[in-house]
């Protein structure tokens, strides 16, 4: 694969500045909270500029190969690099990781949850973005390990302190799951590393070298094990009950960040590396990936309209959500993965926005228990518009980021690569779509409730609810715009995908996938 | 049985060796399941002597004759030393200790059994008839130049680490 | 010598030293079987050392040592603080995680 | 850098021989119309509270701009579509293609691209969708200006225009779309505007029910929708294209299986009955009446409705093929047109909410342009589309000039005899009542009898030809037109006539609308009056041959490769003259029984009445001797009432909306209900139950003495360190059972 190694100091200072500003904020006493909040607020804006730079720099005409390209030795005797580099399947997540998190800290400028103690949440929440971000650019399967183990612990704490009255089970919860399927993964890494003539973690080796000389049985089980590691991350059915328990107790920005980033780390895990490492696993593996998904896309949309809390019901709908994504990682085509990175930044939009609207719900009338809401557009009209429009967006509409990454999953299944059964997937396609009538349904009947009719004699005359802040309008309007923009112009974030994507594909061709070669094959035909 | 016949094959030293080793590591097994199955924490103390020593003897065996000796002075020298002072400040019971019959063997022994077990069948499974030849002790002055030029790093590391260690018990400790 | 009878050995001390760690409620006796880990681990390095016959497995024994040492010191002082607050060092009465 | 903004600029569209890029520049640049409303509404929404007019002038002139550019572009397909020659380019020079008469013009850029395949969008000129720029723009505008005055006083009054311009927006990017994954844009999006108009009222429950309904009846449609395009484009000439002139080619030509396009079509076909309110889905278009009446005559009457019809004219080779339409065959189609036509105007009959009237009329119109292209009628439905838009817009926008009058919109409790107070109304609705009756001259008699021909079941004098017999349809069709006058006189005397029966507890007597509500209601009268004229049937010997079928010549693209080769009826006057007597039969019957009968029993009992007394007997009996002789003088006239109106109006109507209103409708609510119950039992059951306990369940696992229920969290360290040790040697166990494969 080519790499291209200029400008490589870049994605170095891009994964680091985060936590350079988190140590610099160590020296600060906790009592300057003001301080604390401007300096992450900077160290944010550094990131996002770098990664604006980034942006402006990347050369789109090779966005195939990896740019910005280190290789360096980090841990001989294991003989783990510090390789990082980024093409066009982690461009867009790496600016959608730096565009969330600023926004995180001008919501957090008036929004501390309790207990307070801003210090050492904002600089939790600078670790994370490191670890994000790491995950993002490492091309080094122990770096991917250590970047994807570094967002658990700081989001661990975020849920046990300043979440919820029951955060230390969700907390507790999450951690269990995630780290259950960590080790899965991390046995995979090992077995690969073992298995290969290689003897390497480097990802670009195993990429090429996917998976020769491994008996298919072993190739079956490794994958099974990064299957559970990074399903569990998706999360998807039924690792999932972690996600509805940690999204209801985590506070709001905990919960943005986690919908908006966190979980793209387990799908990105299957673009990156489980499927074009054992492409022949994948293909086996397709028709389960793709029930699961289908089953998450109906259950979770079922489960949403048996919840009676506003921000139980938004977590259940990334379940249905990721179940596209996941349908369109599982068609093993181009189509389906580049339908899969978009969905995943259209729902890390779009859901991110609505945990920012359910948190400041919270905020303003102390419960999220749809029944109690009601009239939100006669008490705070422009939230309630804006709770409408990116209900809008999250069902799919047309027009909106959501649409782009439901359509072409759809679209994906009816064709899935060769190798993968079609019938079957054909299936999935039917009930993927009635997945999008019960999401319309469940977000409407949301709508309707918290924001049509008459405001409950309740919370008629009370002062609290006002209508959207002016910290509240800068966090969300780069969020709104964006989801307008990529629903406008879809070309922004497949142009930047698709070779990648192609190319990540085609490897498999080398080296005598043949289901996905022809299906590859098919597609650059036409 | 690869055991008995390594034993057979080698030298008279050898046997000396072998039984000898044998001999301390069923004293050093014992004393170790003592120190974790009394009630009495002064017993226990002095059971844990008798496992420090047995690893210092078994250190001697392998022909490291310095961490031998460093070991008998920090750990029964100092290491041990503290712990007395460490039951008498919590005032524990000198006598047998109450909390004994709350404890979840259960879980533990299967545990500690299962763990054993995967070792155990790593272990052979991977170095089955490696032979160690101590030819002879490595001397002082061959550790002293590999701690003072290749690990220097990690010398002045583990010396910042006590220091630290040093004041943080001072002050996690302090009355105040 | 065979390399895996001090293998065997130091296993036996480690997986001693787990139960302890795990059934013993006194913290002093937790600290204690700690140490027994430790060892165990010393027994390992060094007899890797003497297998190929380099000095780096002594040095990192010696290492150990030191920090265990400092364990130790850490160790003892946080029991001392918990028998301060507490008036007992039983660790099953020590569940301030409990959810 | 930024090769990304590249893709903004225009890509060559290689295309088909009927196919150009380079026309006139109206047609060129008709991408314009819909642009301007849809920047309107971007304008209103951020300033339009600013504005001195509150955004109404914005929203005014955007669509008058586009109603004007539609104009040019309209004038400009007449010259096209005559005197355009295409050109084709070789190496030899340039030359022209002879034997092309109808040539579309597309012009498209590159929107996206996905596994090296590169999508795009653009617009599609023909005379279909000219007609439709024109005929949305210009109902759009009349709508506008008559919201001025409608919803002046209305609390979103700035809200409700923008909204007006984005679905104008919407409405004219869909009809230009040159593919259909830009037509599910559009789609969704004048979708989503109906839900929002729907809700305008949101405060009451029943508003937002009803645009929630609106909104998930179409979303069930939708699914046949998405998976429709989705087996289109990857079945129509295997191309992988969404581009609609490529997919109607390959049809055309006949490379694209036939299985597939029955799927296709009939994917398509659910979701044109649940846009264009066919028969079963049609329950929220009713509903929908919820919302501003503007918006039901805009968006519920003249063009949103009619996206489902205007895709299957678009689309037609999909369906001409995959549901036969050139045989005799009972298609999927044209039954469910005709069965929608009937039902509907069924229903009209015992509404008493005159919008409900004209919502069930609304489907019932929508179900003949169906049924037409069922047949194989494309003009028909296409014109009849064109003239039901001027008609029906104009007994909305009537309907709501009295409403605005007497503040509600029940015809039996609060209207009646309003002739007198609201004169030029009345000739307004007339006008309207009469074109959709389907009387000489008025717009409606052309378009329905050109339908009516269409079925090609006319056999008495020789047979109208067309694309088979499908002589059910007929007779459903003259049964309808039948009905749909009846219903109508019905609606004009409980509005117009007798005496006014409400005012309860109102200080004045309505008076007659101001001129922004009236104009538009004039124009639009005009047009019901002369729109026919549009399409004159051939052979109409009272005019000119070169006057007759314009609208066909110019909106029909006959003779172009991306439309099915399909036979034309042709008119038969016997047929236009029965037809006309069935309308008016059903017409005078109505009149008999309302403007004679009822008038006169409420002139005796000196009573303000709507119907004559529940049972005919009895009524009668009230009626007096004299009357009962009368009524038993006239044998034919008390079968038509015993028989047909009777029976009509009450069992059967009663019977249709019992159907309708508790089996579809509860099928509806039930099939939701149990939606959420199945979803709150797998909640509980599977959810906390199952998987839930598994997890809590392995915690227990680990702990072998059980001491605790919830060991995983007992908060004790040593438990956790547990757990810790257990899972690494499982796992390390795990890692040595890999190496040993």
């Amino acid at each position: 694969m080519n790499t291209i190694a200029e400008n490589n100091w870049l994605l170095t200072a891009l994964v680091f500045t985060p936590l350079a500003g988190a140590l610099l904020m160590v020296l600060i006493p906790e009592k300057d909270e003001r301080s604390h909040k401007q300096a992450a607020l900077i160290t944010s804006l550094l990131t996002l500029g770098l990664a604006v730079f980034l942006l402006w720099d990347f050369d789109y005409s090779n966005a195939a190969s990896l740019q910005y390209f280190v290789d360096t030795q980090w841990i001989e005797v294991i003989g783990a690099g510090y390789t990082i580099g980024v093409d066009g399947m982690s461009l867009p997540l790496i600016a959608l990781t730096a565009l969330i998190m600023p926004l995180v800290f001008v919501y957090s400028w008036h929004h501390i949850p309790e207990p307070g103690n801003a210090k050492a949440f904002l600089i939790l929440s600078l670790i994370l973005e490191t670890g994000m971000i790491g995950t993002f650019v490492a091309q080094d399967l122990v770096l991917f390990f250590v970047f994807f183990e570094v967002v658990l612990l700081p989001m661990f704490f975020m849920i046990a302190v300043w979440g919820g009255a029951n955060r230390r089970y969700a907390s507790l919860k999450f951690f269990l799951f995630t780290l259950f399927g960590s080790a899965l993964m991390l046995l995979s890494f090992l077995a690969l590393y073992f298995l290969t003539d290689e003897g390497t973690f480097n990802m670009l080796v195993l990429t090429e070298n996917a998976g020769a000389g491994i008996a298919r049985g072993t190739q079956l089980l490794i994958f099974a094990g990064m299957f559970i590691g990074f399903g569990v991350k998706v999360p998807m059915f039924p690792f999932h009950t972690w996600l509805p328990d940690a999204h209801t107790e985590a506070p709001t920005q905990g919960s943005v960040i986690l919908a908006a980033v966190l979980l793209k780390l387990g799908t990105y895990g299957f673009i990156r590396i489980a499927i074009p490492m054992l492409p022949e696993a994948a293909e086996a593996w397709a028709p389960w990936i793709g029930l699961l998904a289908v089953i998450g896309i109906i259950y979770g949309a079922l489960g949403c309209l048996a919840q009676t809390d506003m921000k139980r019901l938004i977590a259940f709908s990334s379940v249905a959500h990721m179940g596209f994504v996941m349908l369109g990682i599982a068609t093993l085509t181009d189509f389906g993965i580049n339908a899969a990175i978009f969905g995943m930044v259209a729902h890390g939009l779009i859901t991110g926005m609505l945990f920012f609207i359910a948190g400041s719900v919270k905020e303003r009338y102390h419960t999220l228990e749809i029944k109690r809401l009601g009239g939100m557009l006669v008490q705070a009209p422009r939230m309630g518009w804006i709770l409408g429009f990116v209900s809008m967006a999250s069902l799919g509409l047309p027009g909106l980021a959501g649409f782009w990454g439901e359509f072409p999953a759809i679209l994906a299944a009816y064709n899935p690569a060769a190798g993968v059964p079609e019938g079957t997937f054909r299936g999935y396609m039917v009930v993927a779509a009635i997945g999008t009538v019960l999401a319309a349904g469940y977000l409407l009947w949301l709508l309707q409730r918290t924001a049509m009719g008459e405001p409950s004699i309740e919370f008629a005359d009370d002062p609290n609810i006002t209508d959207v802040s002016p910290t509240e309008w800068i966090a969300w309007t780069p969020l709104l715009v964006g989801i307008v923009l990529f629903g406008v112009a879809p070309g922004l974030i497949f142009e930047v995908t698709d070779p990648a994507v192609v190319q990540s594909l085609d490897n498999c061709i080398m080296t005598g996938c043949e289901g996905v070669q022809t299906a590859t094959s098919a597609a650059g035909g036409g | 049985m690869s055991f008995l016949a390594a034993l057979s094959a080698d030298a008279d030293i050898v046997v000396a060796q072998n039984v000898f080793f044998a001999f301390i590591a069923i004293a050093m097994i014992y004393a170790a399941l003592r120190v974790v199955t009394t009630s009495n924490v002064v017993h226990a103390a002095l059971w844990l002597v008798l496992v420090l020593a047995g690893v210092a003897a078994q250190f001697i065996l392998l022909g490291s004759e310095f961490v031998a000796v460093t070991q008998v002075l920090v750990y029964i020298g100092a290491v041990v030393v503290l712990f007395l002072f460490g039951v008498m400040l919590t005032r524990a019971s000198l006598g047998d200790d109450e909390s004994v019959a709350k404890e979840k063997r259960g879980m533990a022994a299967f545990v500690g059994l299962l763990l054993f077990a995967v070792m155990a069948t790593a272990l052979i499974d991977t170095f089955e008839d490696n032979r160690l030849v101590v030819e002879q002790p490595q001397s002082v002055s061959t550790v002293s130049d590999a701690i003072f030029s290749k690990h220097i790093v990690a010398f002045e590391a583990v010396s910042v680490l006590l220091l630290a260690a040093l004041i943080g018990a001072i002050v996690v400790a302090r009355k105040d | 010598m065979l390399l895996n009878q001090f293998l065997l050995l130091s296993a036996v001390l480690f997986c001693i030293g787990v139960y302890g760690v795990l059934a013993r409620k006194n913290g002093v006796l937790v600290l204690m079987s700690i140490e027994l880990i430790l060892n165990a681990v010393n027994i390992n390095l060094v007899a890797f050392g003497a297998l190929t016959a380099d000095v780096g497995g002594e040095v990192f024994a010696l290492f150990t040592i030191a920090v265990a040492a400092a364990e130790v010191g850490i160790g003892l002082a946080i029991v001392l603080l918990i028998y301060r607050n507490r008036r007992s060092i039983d660790l099953s009465e020590a569940d301030l995680l409990k959810g | 850098m930024p090769t990304v903004f590249a893709t903004l600029a225009p890509s060559s569209v290689p295309t088909s021989s009927t196919v150009t890029q380079s026309a006139n520049w109206f047609l060129e640049n008709a991408w314009l119309v819909p642009l301007l409303p849809a920047l309107s509404f971007v304008c209103i929404l951020f300033f339009g509270k600013r504005l001195r007019y509150k955004g109404a002038e914005l929203g005014i002139a955007a669509v008058a701009l586009s109603l004007i550019l539609a104009a040019c572009a309209g004038v400009a397909w007449l010259d096209h579509r005559d005197n355009f020659v295409l050109h084709n380019t070789t190496d030899a020079g340039v030359e022209a293609v002879a034997g092309e008469s109808y040539v579309a013009v597309q012009n498209s850029t590159q929107w996206l691209q996905s596994g090296g395949i590169e999508f795009s969008a653009g617009i599609l000129v023909d005379g279909l969708s000219v007609m439709m720029l024109v005929m949305v723009s210009l109902v759009s505008l009349l709508v506008h200006v008559y919201s001025t005055d409608y919803v002046s006083d209305d609390k979103r009054y700035t809200h409700f225009f923008a909204f007006l311009s984005l679905f104008t927006a919407a409405m004219l990017f869909f009809v230009l779309s040159d593919n259909i994954l830009q037509m599910i844009v559009g789609w969704e999006l004048v979708g989503v505007c109906s839900f929002v108009l729907i809700g305008h009222w949101w405060e009451q429950k029943p508003n937002s029910d009803a645009a929630l309904k609106a909104f998930l009846t179409n979303r069930v449609g939708d699914v046949g929708l998405l998976i429709g395009v989705i087996t289109l484009f990857f079945a129509a000439g295997g191309g992988k294209t969404f581009d609609t002139i490529k997919i109607n080619e390959a049809i055309v030509q006949g490379g694209v299986s036939h299985s597939a396009l029955v799927v296709a079509s009939l994917c398509l076909m659910a979701a044109v009955m649940s846009k264009s309110g066919q028969f079963i889905l049609h329950t929220w278009l009713p509903d929908a009446m919820a919302g501003p009446t503007p918006v039901s005559a805009l968006i519920h009457a003249a063009t949103m409705v009619v996206a489902g019809v205007f895709m299957i004219a678009r689309l037609y080779p999909v369906f001409f093929e995959g549901m036969q339409i050139g045989g005799s065959s009972i298609n999927v189609m044209a039954t469910i047109g005709a069965v929608t036509l009937v039902f509907g105007g069924l229903l009209a009959f015992v509404q008493n909410d005159i919008k409900k009237v004209l919502a069930y009329s609304t489907v019932s119109q929508l179900g003949y342009m169906v049924m037409a292209l069922g047949v194989g009628a494309w003009t028909a439905a296409v014109f009849h589309l064109f003239t039901h838009a001027f008609f029906k817009a104009n007994l909305f926008l009537g309907s709501g000039s009295v409403a605005h009058a007497v503040h509600s919109f029940d015809m039996k409790k609060d209207m009646g005899g309003l002739r007198k107070f609201m004169p030029k109304t009345y000739v307004t609705f007339i006008i309207g009542s009469l074109a959709l009756a389907g009387l000489f001259p008025l717009a409606g008699f052309w378009s329905k009898d050109e339908i009516l021909a269409g079925t090609g079941g006319w056999g008495l004098f020789g047979g109208t030809g067309g694309n088979g017999t499908y002589t059910f349809h007929l007779l459903m069709g003259m049964f309808g037109a039948a009905l749909t006058a009846a219903y109508m006189t019905r609606c004009v005397y409980l509005t117009f006539h007798g005496t006014y029966r409400g005012g309860h507890g109102q200080h004045h007597e309505p008076h007659e609308s101001g001129p922004r509500i009236l104009v538009p209601l004039y124009i639009l009268s005009g047009l019901a009056i002369v729109a026919g004229l549009a399409n004159l049937p051939p052979g109409f010997q009272l005019v000119n041959n070169s006057w007759t079928e314009r609208f066909g010549h110019f909106i029909e693209p006959v003779g172009s490769s991306y439309f099915p080769k399909i036979a034309h009826a042709t008119p038969s006057w016997s047929l236009a003259v029965v037809a006309s007597v069935v309308a008016l039969f059903g017409a005078v019957a109505a009149f008999y029984y309302y403007f004679v009968k009822v008038d006169r029993l409420a002139k005796t009992t000196q009573q303000s009445l709507t119907e004559l007394p529940e049972g005919l007997t009895e009524s009668n009996a009230l009626a007096g001797a004299g009357h009962k002789t009368l009524v038993n003088k006239y044998y034919l006239d008390h079968i038509y009432e015993r028989g047909i109106v009777a029976a009509t109006k009450g069992p059967l109507a009663r019977a249709a909306y019992w159907v309708n209103q508790h089996m579809i409708d509860n099928a509806v609510n039930t099939t939701g209900e149990t939606a959420v119950k199945m979803g709150r039992s797998m909640y509980d059951l599977v959810d906390q139950g199952v998987i839930d306990a598994f997890v809590d369940g392995s915690g227990r696992v680990s702990d072998a003495t059980g001491e605790e229920l919830r060991q995983i969290n007992s908060g004790k360290v040593q438990n956790y360190a547990a757990i810790l040790f257990a899972m690494a040697a499982v796992l390390a166990g795990a890692f040595i059972i890999i190496f040993a494969f």
